[in-house]
């Protein structure tokens, strides 16, 4: 599957939710789906500015793809972290780069995540780009 | 509790009607900011209408009547504080400038190498930094009253830390982060005894009931117009005339000259000295408004229906499973910091928003209290007069909303 | 000046209605301050009804709503002065505030013994007496940029006052008390061969046409909220990144940390490490609807349409007999500062104050300048876009009143 | 005359004058006929703060009676020291510290001199006060 692909299965589960409330719960459990890091990998070089609870984020590279994996002490933020690793993961730095993720103005995740909050998600996607940008560069090097 | 006129009161914060995500809104994050009365919204439009004009330097009609305003609101507010003179009351950008002024200037004029400074383990970063910084400027040591396990200060402390080098205590009446209530009285008077002057951090004590300068007998009082029900961008520093006029000024600038030379300046008389620039007029009227607002419906009546709220609320609290409150003093007013047992403070408040109900997470700008007690931070509800014993209700069913949620 | 829609722009600004001494108000005091259009106090009043609440740290909703609007505020004074990015620009208290700012900060971080500062003749005192206060406490030395005889920068002498121990000029864009604009551009590029920065107070320039900081190239610049159509209480320093970033924060407080513990404090990034304590967000989001209202009118609409008033105004007065005008510079915005032989410019004002006319007497806090002309103080008629021809022919008339009187 | 009868003089005097601009027009005559201080007197020592104009106020002390003279370098300013010292010379320091000079309200004046302006006025009534208050205590003695 594409990043595309994954983004619209995303909005495809999303729009069966109608209320918040259920939109949390659906966040809640992709929170409690992922592994939890190891906490040897919870230090500052993983943690993530701008967010109102702590995040951390990890990156890996292999056979040219990316998987991130990353942990939050706020069950919601693991979940939207979550979100993003499973639209993200398994994909190329470029496919990284080259995605426009609508998917989080179509399920409304800025919106129900105010202002202050959003920046967590900012924060998130900035550092995944980062990585991808980071590997791309290596590997053509 | 009962004949508090608490739908009439309501009826004069528009805010207190607002919806959100289609519920009326709990506003409990009063500590932050209060809302403001039509008396005070009103004063700042029609103000702007009728009636704007720059003060103390123009001869024409507006400008003496703006004038004559604003130093109303400095008469109104020494009366309130129950300050001496109005040469005494400044007014400043907010409690943290105040803070900063004093720091600045009176470190300037009274704090050496190797003086102390002390504060307590329970401040606001805003009654942390400026300290720390003048301390760094002037090689001074800041001391820290700690606090005990259920956040009062730790009172027996104090005649240790008070030493010869003592120059300053500045210390909160109220606890922003739990609404714990401070012996200011008695730490003034132990102070006092060894000469030592003190600044009370009034930022959460304004709101809550009479305060009285004289009497507390404190050489130093601050704080901000916004969580006393006035507008944002105005503060109020209160300092015994001696000291004012021992202190350097601390920003310069217009209105707060008597000549400008390039040979030489000479400064304008108190309070003025202090007031550099065009200050916020409308703001000092606004909240010059805002405690006459509060007077109108009477502190006294303000102090017990809080009293009554602290009550209510902290029985409806300390009866959820799993809560741990920090500050749960028999002294405070009704700020509550809490966590709920394995659950992120910023989930609940996410949820708890959602719910309608407005709350803050986090350090509180108390980051030093929250290494005290070990932990990252809280969930804070703050109340004030207009709250209500519904309205704790409906907190009290989030929080189990909160935890069905998460458990 | 004919397609200026100036009946439509007045209705705008409800004070312009307002009687005085039952005579329609004829507001010539806007270099003192201005007034404010309705979209400025209805942006105010519908902040404090339906949005309050406190910025940055909060879970919720409003809170969020509000942050989003003081940032788009910054966002907009960007814009408006053409800055490279939002992180240059600071809210602050006005145009005093920020010039304290930076003498305290930059003074503290860049100015040492025998260092020089350079200012001219013609500042405001909100920009000399920062500046005095500064070179006391560093043994620094404060030199002076002479004007002429018709108040204009004496531009010769720039280039032997700077000096290599030179470590910042502050200078007027437009001068409060003449309305003379300065060669600011010529002074730049002088001062940035030598590798001096300059700070610029744009307190009346801002009000008065198109600022574009970047191409000024100026490494600060400043102006208060209330002299732009906006609210008191509420100013921006504009500060290139690399200064900003090099110089230690001015206040402490909530806000403007990263982490605090009595063991260390660490930071906040640009631009909160300059805003310490809880903003004036209401007043800088107010700011931000003034500057987009004239914006919609259209800055070079404004400027066209005050040189064509300045024009008018300029020819009228000088044809007044006994008049001598300060200032009289062919560069200049419509303020005019001028004597009437053997009147007392306090007589002047309280007859034109009668006569329904807002003018100002005095020294416009610029004693200095007041000192070069050698006279006490002038009569002061400051305009701006919402003035009419026929305002400027009552207050001709009002000045003959006033001659006709005192003669 | 009495203080009291000097000042229904005065309020008399006002009660003619219906327009703002024949007040000012008194004010300003009153102004021109008290005599010009001596410039010798016209030092620091005579000025008195918080007026917007510079006003020098003098007093003498004779047989038990005071006689202010004063200055001021704007005409209306002048004309306002005028009207008091002509309200309150030829007096007793006792019968200058117990009028409660009420015509300074029946005329307006404070009103048509707005708030700033009427510091000036307080100002000077103040410091024609301590002068009382100084000769009083010396004969005293
Ligand atoms: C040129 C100039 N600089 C600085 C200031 C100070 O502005 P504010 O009093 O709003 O701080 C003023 C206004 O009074 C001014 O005209
Ligand atoms: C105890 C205390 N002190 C100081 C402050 C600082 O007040 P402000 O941010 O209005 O300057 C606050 C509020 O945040 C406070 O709660």
């Amino acid at each position: 599957m594409t990043i595309h692909e994954r983004e619209l299965e995303v909005i495809e589960e999303f729009s069966d939710l109608d209320e918040w409330m259920d939109k949390y719960n659906y966040l809640i459990e992709m929170g409690r789906d992922i592994p939890a890091l190891d906490t040897t990998c919870k230090t500052d070089q993983y943690l993530i500015q701008g967010c109102q609870s702590r995040v951390w984020l990890q990156a890996e590279f292999q056979s040219g793809k990316i998987n991130y994996s990353a942990d939050s002490d706020a069950i919601i933020t693991k979940g939207i972290a979550a979100l993003l690793i499973r639209v993200l993961n398994e994909s190329t730095p470029d496919e990284i780069l080259n995605a426009d993720l609508e998917f989080i103005d179509t399920i409304g995740l800025k919106e129900h995540l105010s202002p202050t909050r959003s920046n967590g998600l900012v924060s998130m996607l900035k550092q995944m780009r980062y990585y991808a940008l980071a590997y791309k560069t290596k590997s053509s090097n | 509790m009962n004949d508090f006129p608490i739908d009439t009161i309501r009826e004069d914060f528009p805010l207190l009607k607002a919806q959100v995500n289609k519920t009326r809104l709990v506003y409990f994050d009063n500590a932050a900011t209060t809302q403001k009365p039509v008396q005070v919204i009103d004063t700042i439009d029609n103000l702007y209408r009728n009636q704007n004009s720059s003060i103390h330097r123009s001869v024409n009609y507006l400008s003496g009547k703006m004038t004559e305003a604003y130093e109303g609101a400095r008469e109104t507010v020494r009366r309130f504080v129950h300050a001496n003179n109005s040469r005494e009351i400044i007014f400043t950008a907010g409690a943290t400038a105040s803070i900063n002024l004093v720091a600045t200037s009176f470190g300037e004029a009274f704090i050496e190498e190797g003086d102390e400074v002390l504060v307590s383990a329970m401040e606001h970063h805003s009654n942390i930094v400026p300290w720390q910084l003048l301390c760094d400027r002037k090689k001074a040591r800041l001391k820290v009253l700690p606090v005990n396990d259920i956040g009062e200060l730790q009172m027996d402390q104090l005649p240790i830390l008070l030493t010869e080098r003592t120059r300053l205590i500045a210390v909160t009446q109220v606890s922003n982060a739990m609404g714990v209530i401070n012996p200011v009285n008695e730490i003034i008077r132990q102070a006092h005894e060894k000469n030592i002057p003190v600044l009370i951090d009034g930022a959460q004590s304004i709101q809550h009931g009479q305060i009285n300068v004289q009497e507390m007998d404190c050489d130093f009082y601050v704080f901000s117009g916004h969580k006393v029900y006035g507008p944002t961008g105005i503060g109020v520093l209160y300092g015994k005339e001696k000291w004012l006029e021992a202190m350097p000024p601390y920003q310069g600038g217009g209105d707060m000259i008597d000549r400008v030379s390039f040979s030489g300046t000479s400064f304008n008389v108190l309070p003025f000295k202090f007031e550099a620039g065009t200050t916020n007029y409308v703001g000092a009227i606004a909240l010059g408004a805002a405690l006459e607002y509060i007077e109108h419906i009477g502190l006294d009546h303000i102090d017990a229906y809080e009293i009554a709220l602290n009550d209510y609320a902290g029985n409806a609290l300390r009866s959820i499973p799993g809560i741990r409150i920090f500050g749960d003093s028999k002294m405070k007013h009704p700020i509550f910091s809490f966590l709920l047992e394995n659950i992120h403070p910023y989930d609940a408040g996410m949820v708890l928003d959602k719910l309608g109900i407005a709350i803050r997470t986090g350090t509180h700008c108390a980051m030093p209290l929250m290494e005290h007690f070990g932990i990252d931070g809280t969930i804070r509800a703050s109340m004030c007069f207009y709250n209500t014993k519904e309205e704790v209700d409906r907190f009290v069913e989030g929080i189990n909303t909160v935890q069905e949620m998460f458990g």
